[in-house]
């Protein structure tokens, strides 16, 4: 059956990509149903606010891992590109260039060191999981440099504005999912799914698959960035080694979330669950009052438990 | 011209000479470096990547990844002192009981992986969180001096000047490129490696591989953990940490593909070396943080653009 | 001939990989309202001269001319742009996306810069209107059966509305339903002035539809004519360069032996009830649309997904096997059709690949014996005819070598049972030949063969009893010369559908 | 401290990192308070929680706290600025803070509880140029790059050497705060350097480290400073090292908590305590060596302390 209405298809294409996703969607709502039974408050603005801000940067860092995955790559780059937005951020705002323009430097930063990082993987062809831990020196490198211990400035009006008593954070992620929307609808964006999923044929197609990379390389770098961008505007200065674990982190959201590795497999919406995931679990195991000890065990499981889960189900519901 | 063209083909010997060059260059630039016992004490921290990286190679060439492999070496070194009962005058028991648990840890990977289908990564990711939850109940996360003869004498003793671990790694390399090359599974790990689905109507059974892989891992993350608890006599939590990012380091510059499926252990060795090397090379450099870090990154990238040429498509 | 200016040419290319010349000076010139035949053995080149005439690949020396007017570094965008369509022999699909993502990759209708799905989605109905492709567009294509996906393929070749139209092998996994819909739509569009390059294996279709020839042979041309005034025998002729034989070995009139395989209420995914008898020396064919379950009939008795079955002996063991290596010990070896994902590990080398089922056999004290592997390496290929180094991988080889790979690796374990799944897809006529008559010698040992195909001729002249499946469950069994491809088609589309169904039951003895 | 806080109170640690030895042994000074205090009726639970080394997650597990309502948190940063926000929100709300050992920026706290690291330096510096004479050429080994602790340490002993001419720094170099690395690091030094007359250490195992280094070179030990860790402690003694170490109490745990408890119940406390460094020297390290066996091996042996010492530190 042909669809009824062409205009419908970009909206059942988006439908179809929920499906694979239904067990963690069913896994993250339980765990934000009992976090809100356990803390109320999550439902005032300021819960809520404070929740979204302590997961903002997660969502960020994940977001910009799972761009990669999709091309086919990966980054181990991440904590400390987070780290130098932050430290760029902390270092330019009280400067010359002012809140803006230190913006702008961010921003820039992370654009061209992740260009600079997919063109050596595209036109090198070398590995990005190497070539990006050589770039993680690098870059914490540059980091500690610019800034050898926590410090510098950001000012007030940005903190408040960003993480202050507001839902900001969770307007902000709205948004950036909403640019990535508009971003898959361009022929670039669903390029990155082409190109990771099929390159010798994506090349054969048209689709130019050495941009692709590189574009999606950068756009990875400046996620990272803003995430370290939003981290010192949260914590109202700059810390050379405050992003260090994400890197980690971003991954392991990025797969929760169903994105695969070999490219072209999994849907931004669910890294950024694998996220909301790892983040209200947090909150969760602190309010059943967990030790500890008990804390790493049941993060253990629980991430185990939520890929292994909806695979044991579809499996048996096939077997039946 | 073709010896040329066969060693730029050939990623471990590429790697090999470039070892060679950078100790060479080393050697006569720096005060120090070229010291017989120096190169023998990089030579002797070599070999507890190495063997780490034993584990890691075959994961990877098998299209996994084993991110428990920096737990596993921590949970050996602090279990181990724990495990050898006093009755044993050699030790072994202690070391054959940690390196047990070290398999076991693996197979539990293993399992996860090939029976609940999570994906490695984050099968052994959990478990790196899971151990060390069990770190902090042990013994309250604390270590106890080794007392373990056995141990003691592999970390301290030089048989005709080498190392014992070094004559460990020499016997981990022979046991691993044999393992590779010139038995059965080795074939079948490189052909799931390349291709699950084609390996698997071939006859090679996903599961009993997938399991048998990561016991390996563990097991030579275990022979880590103890080689390098004779060498500190003392284990410490985090005292694997350093050895997760650099045994996958060892491998990849050693040009294996991440993605599974080609590459050689004889390519991990030379790569365990470079690291080791480059590492040495940025301590002695008299410089602030910042840019030793920076220093480290660029000679990484730099040498990936001399042996990762052939990762070219 | 009339002097009409050929649209996409190729004028004097090389190409080579690694030192090995494959073409060595090729001119082909492709002309508007005409459909052109490219034959060749496995490896002769074809793949590779389409590859250059749409930009995927550079010519080492010689010109690729678009209109007449030489094109220095042609890119496949650069190509598609010029109104080249090429439908690869490989997918080039991106298996997550939908099939009108797929569709427009490379040429999507934009608005503000944005993929406009509106159009998008009309343009792709249209061509998925064109042939055939009944699926909703917003369907992944991971989900689709190889035959569909490549008319997924073709409708991609043809969104951007080519004036050429290049066709490497698109009927390979497609059913005689929809090949015939692809010869539809090739001559529209020849009416139309597209220019069309048409490659197969397939004789008859290339007779069928085409009007010219070029004939590839050790890397030059042997013939460029037109099809005209030659037949099938002569077709045959130009591209092997000798007499050849019959296609299809004769069918041996020997009593099948002793029962090899019984299964009662067979299920495996979607196959429903089927009830499967197989002698000593037969050659069983499963015909059927595709996707019918033929394919799980295979998997299902290797042990490969989960199968249940009443009551199964196989070689006087009961039960089925429930993984692949308990079927290959039982004997039982199974030959995928999509040879590149499921039968070869393509980065791999052909002796790596060839070894890989027979590695525990030949192992002394469990460590692999170089020697004796060499040896079955080398007796295999000789056997088989597989050319060059061992050493090289797999994905260097043709296609048809490649499936000659594929079967080789199971001849050391000595299989009583073969299941074999559309065999002969890719693979040219001489290949054809000597797989036919290697099932034939295997059935003479006293194997049982058991061939799924898409190919109605393989199982009318091959067969020795032949079953059609429909929509998982066995509709009709055939036997010697009750085997026709009209009872074949006929039940296969179910046109008897509303009388009873004719099943020609066997006894079943013991 | 403002609302309805009434004993017994409920007392949150939000620890950065619960694994390392040290982080445990102070978690048990701060049990062992707890429960002390329990016994007194002052306090009624405690909340603990690991950020497992990232700030971040703290941030997220002192907000939580804040949503639990607690009377009291108890913190080591993460980092020297990232908490500043979420720990001024606790203070808005009137909950009772006590950050040691690692301190945030802010001082919208209760308390801020520590030894001083920049005396650390600067006294560790002045040990070892008395012992070399006012000159030689000595190593710095530093902690990890980018941590206040670290650098506070470092730039406190700059004037002594800065002051001391003759006194050469040939080289310089950072490690994580393990026996490990640290020992890899000074062996790779001790080739390229083969005068050396001093190590300036400026963490525990970092100078169990550079000992071992020495002596498996084969090189004759040099006078090194350190901190109370007990296998530098033993190494002292048993290779006859000259030796200066300091020490961040373990008990500065138990002392925030006391401190806390002190706060809810109305008492006023400094905003700032420094805390004197203990010494051990030649004289002293014997004594804390025959308390050995009660520690980790991997672990430090603080200094005694007592109810005594909290409230005499607490009237400074
Ligand atoms: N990668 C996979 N994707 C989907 N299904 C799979 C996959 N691997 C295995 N299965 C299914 O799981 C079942 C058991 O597979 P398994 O991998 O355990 O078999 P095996 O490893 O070949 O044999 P063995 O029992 O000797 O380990 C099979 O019947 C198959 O249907
Ligand atoms: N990428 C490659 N690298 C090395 N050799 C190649 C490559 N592609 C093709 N070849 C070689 O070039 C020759 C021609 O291959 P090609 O695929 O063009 O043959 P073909 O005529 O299309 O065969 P078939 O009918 O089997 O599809 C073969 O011998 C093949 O081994
Ligand atoms: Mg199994
Ligand atoms: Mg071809």
């Amino acid at each position: 059956m042909t669809l009824a209405t062409s205009s419908s298809l970009y909206r059942a294409v988006q439908r179809r990509r929920n499906r694979g996703l239904l067990g963690l969607y069913i896994v993250v709502t339980a765990f934000l149903i009992l976090y809100a039974v356990l803390f109320p408050g999550i439902l005032s603005v300021g819960g809520f606010s404070k929740f979204t801000q302590n997961w903002f940067p997660l969502a960020l860092v994940a977001m910009a891992q799972a761009l990669l995955m999709l091309n086919g790559g990966i980054t181990l780059a991440i904590g400390p590109m987070v780290s130098l937005g932050a430290v760029i951020a902390a270092t330019t705002m009280g400067g010359p260039l002012g809140t803006f323009g230190g913006f702008l430097a961010v921003a820039a930063a992370g654009l061209c060191i992740g260009a600079a990082t997919g063109a050596i993987v595209a036109l090198l062809r070398l590995p990005a999981i190497i070539v990006t831990l050589a770039g993680s020196f690098i870059i914490s490198g540059v980091a500690l440099i610019m800034l050898p211990r926590p410090g510098g400035f950001v000012p007030e009006w940005l903190s408040t504005l960003l993480a202050g008593h507001t839902p900001m954070a969770f307007l902000l992620l709205v948004l950036i999912l909403g640019l990535w929307k508009i971003f898959l609808a361009t022929p670039l964006g669903l390029g990155i799914y082409a190109a990771g999923d099929n390159p010798v044929g994506a090349y054969r197609s048209g689709v130019p698959i050495d941009r692709v990379k590189i574009v999606s390389f950068a756009l990875s770098g400046l996620l990272a960035a803003l995430a370290g961008l939003f981290v010192a505007a949260q914590t109202g200065s700059g810390d050379p080694i405050i992003g260090t674990p994400f890197t980690l982190n971003s991954i392991a959201a990025a797969v929760l979330g169903g994105v695969g590795f070999l490219g072209g497999k999994g849907t931004m919406r669910g890294a950024v669950c694998g996220s909301l995931l790892l983040s209200v679990m947090i909150n969760v195991m602190f309010f059943l009052g967990f030790p500890p000890v008990a804390q790493y065990v049941a993060q253990g499981l629980i991430i185990v438990g939520a890929v292994a889960v909806p695979e044991l189900l579809g499996r048996w519901r096939t077997n039946r | 011209m073709s010896l040329l063209k066969t060693i730029l083909r050939n990623p471990p010997l590429l790697t090999f000479l470039l070892v060679a060059l950078v100790w060479l260059v080393a050697g006569l630039t720096l005060r120090g470096f070229g010291a017989f016992g120096h190169l023998r004490y990089l030579l002797e921290l070599a070999s507890v990547i190495g063997i780490a990286a034993a584990g890691q190679t075959l994961v990877i060439l098998m299209g996994g990844i084993d991110l428990s492999v920096g737990a596993v070496i921590t949970v050996t070194a602090i279990l181990l002192p724990l495990l050898s009962p006093a009755w044993d005058p050699t030790g072994l028991v202690g070391v054959v009981l940690a390196l047990a648990i070290a398999i076991g840890i693996g197979f539990l990977n293993g399992l996860g992986a090939a029976v609940l289908r999570v994906p490695p990564i984050i099968m052994t990711l959990a478990m790196a969180t899971f151990l060390q939850g069990v770190l902090v109940l042990v013994a309250g996360g604390s270590a106890v001096t080794v007392q373990n003869p056995a141990v003691i004498l592999l970390g301290q003793t030089r048989p005709l000047g080498v190392p014992a671990g070094v004559v460990l790694w020499v016997v981990v390399s022979a046991v691993v490129l044999m393992l590779i090359h010139r038995m059965p599974i080795g074939a079948r790990f490189l052909a799931l490696g390349a291709n699950p689905l084609a390996a698997r109507l071939s006859g090679v059974s996903l599961t009993r591989n997938t399991l048998i892989l990561y016991s390996l891992s563990g097991f030579f993350a275990g022979l880590a953990g103890i080689l390098l608890l004779g060498m500190n006599r003392q284990g410490y939590v985090g005292i694997g940490d350093p050895y997760l990012l650099t045994s996958i380091a060892a491998v990849v510059l050693g040009g294996t593909s991440i993605l599974g499926g080609r590459g050689t252990y004889a390519g991990t060795i030379p790569g365990a070396l470079l690291l080791v090397t480059t590492t040495a090379l940025i301590t002695v450099v008299n410089a602030s943080p910042g840019w030793r870090s920076i220093m480290f990154g660029s000679l990484i990238l730099g040498l990936l653009l001399i042996s990762g040429r052939e990762a070219r498509r | 001939m009339t002097e009409v200016r050929p649209i996409l040419e190729a004028r004097g290319v090389f190409k080579g990989f690694f030192g090995n010349p494959v073409l060595k000076g090729i001119d082909i010139a492709l002309q508007p309202g005409r459909v052109h035949a490219l034959l060749g053995e496995n490896g002769a080149g074809k793949s590779t001269l389409i590859n250059l005439l749409s930009g995927a690949l550079t010519p080492d020396e010689g010109t690729i001319a678009i209109d007449g007017k030489a094109v220095a570094r042609l890119s496949p965008s650069m190509a598609r742009a010029a109104g080249i369509g090429v439908v690869q022999q490989e997918l080039s699909l991106a298996s997550q996306l939908s099939i009108a993502e797929n569709i427009g990759l490379g040429a999507y209708p934009k608005r503000f810069g944005l993929i406009d799905y509106r159009a998008l989605a009309r343009g792709a109905r249209d061509v998925c209107e064109l042939v055939g492709v009944t699926e909703p567009l917003d369907t992944p294509v991971s989900s689709l059966s190889l035959g569909r996906r490549q008319m997924v393929e073709i409708a991609k070749a043809l969104f951007a509305k080519p004036r050429v139209l290049i066709l490497d092998e698109p009927t390979s996994s497609l059913s005689a339903h929809e090949a015939s819909v692809l010869a539809d739509v090739i001559f529209t569009l020849r009416d139309r002035g597209v220019a069309v390059l048409y490659i197969s294996h397939r004789l008859n279709e290339v007779r069928a539809l085409c009007s010219h020839v070029t004939v590839l042979k050790d890397g030059g041309i042997t013939a460029d004519r037109s099809l005209d005034g030659i037949d099938g025998e002569g077709l045959v002729r130009l591209m092997v360069g000798r007499e050849t034989g019959a296609l299809f070995p004769p069918r041996p009139d020997i009593v099948p032996g002793p029962l090899r395989l019984r299964t009662k209420g067979f299920s495996a995914g979607i196959v429903r009830d089927a009830d499967v008898l197989g002698h000593a020396g037969e050659v069983l064919g499963i015909g059927g649309l595709v996707g019918q379950g033929q394919e799980d009939l295979l998997l299902g008795l290797y042990g490969a997904i989960p199968a249940r079955s009443i009551e199964t002996k196989i070689d006087g063991q009961s039960g089925l096997p429930n993984n692949v290596a308990a079927a290959n010990a039982a004997g039982i070896v199974y030959v995928p059709a999509d040879r590149k994902h499921e039968g070869l590990v393509l980065t791999h080398s052909i002796a790596s690949n060839i070894i890989l089922p027979s590695l525990a056999k030949l192992a002394r004290r469990g460590l692999r014996s170089r020697g004796a592997e060499a040896d079955m390496i080398g007796d295999l290929a000789r056997q088989l005819m597989i050319k060059g180094d061992v050493a090289r991988p797999v994905q260097a080889l043709s296609g048809g070598n490649q499936q000659k790979v594929a079967l080789a690796k199971w001849l050391p374990l000595d299989p009583g049972v073969l299941l074999l799944n559309d065999p002969t897809r890719g693979v040219d006529i001489e290949t054809k030949r000597e797989i036919y008559k290697m099932l034939r010698r295997f059935t003479g040992e006293g194997r049982l063969v058991i061939l799924a195909s898409s190919d109605t001729p393989e199982l009318v002249h091959l067969c020795d009893r032949v079953l059609v499946l429909r929509e998982g469950r066995v509709v009709l069994e055939l036997r010697g010369d009750a085997i026709t491809e009209e009872a074949i088609v006929g039940a296969a589309m179910g046109i008897e559908a509303d009388g009873e169904t004719r099943i020609v039951r066997e006894e079943v003895a013991q | 401290i403002k609302g309805d806080r009434k004993a017994p109170y409920t007392i949150g640690w939000a620890n950065i990192y619960s694994v390392p030895t040290w982080m445990k042994q102070t978690e048990g000074t701060i049990t062992a308070e707890v429960d002390e205090l329990k016994k007194a009726g002052l306090v009624k639970d405690l909340m603990i929680t690991d950020a497992q080394g990232n700030a971040q997650t703290q941030i997220q597990h002192i907000q939580s706290m804040i949503d639990a309502n607690v009377d009291a948190i108890v913190v080591i940063a993460g980092s020297s600025n990232a908490l500043d926000r979420v720990i001024s929100d606790a203070c808005d709300k009137g909950i009772a803070i006590v950050n040691f050992d690692s301190l945030v920026n802010t001082d919208k706290v209760t308390a801020k509880i520590n030894t001083d690291s920049a005396e650390w330096g600067g006294a560790a510096a002045k040990w070892l140029v008395g012992q070399l004479g006012g000159k030689g050429k000595i190593i710095v080994m530093n902690g990890p790059a980018g941590i206040s602790v670290s650098d506070d340490r470092r730039k406190g002993a700059q004037p002594v050497l800065d002051a001391n001419k003759d006194i050469e720094v040939i080289t310089e170099t950072n490690s994580e705060y393990n026996v490990a690395p640290a020992q890899e690091a000074m062996t790779s030094l001790l080739f390229a350097n083969q005068e050396i007359d001093g190590v300036l250490s400026l963490g525990g195992a970092l100078s169990a480290g550079s000992v071992l280094a020495f002596d498996r070179q084969g090189r004759d030990q040099v006078p090194i400073t350190g901190e109370n860790a007990r296998q530098f402690l033993e190494l002292w003694k048993e290779k006859g090292l000259k030796g200066w170490a300091t020490m961040q109490p373990n008990w500065l745990g138990a002392f925030s908590v006391y401190t806390a408890v002190q706060a809810l119940e109305g008492k006023t406390v400094p905003a700032f305590i420094k805390v004197p460094l203990p010494v051990i020297d030649d004289s002293s390290v014997e004594s804390y060596l025959a308390r050995a066996e009660n520690f980790p091996a991997d672990g430090y042996i603080y200094s005694d302390y007592d109810k005594a010492l909290f409230d005499k530190l607490l009237a400074q």
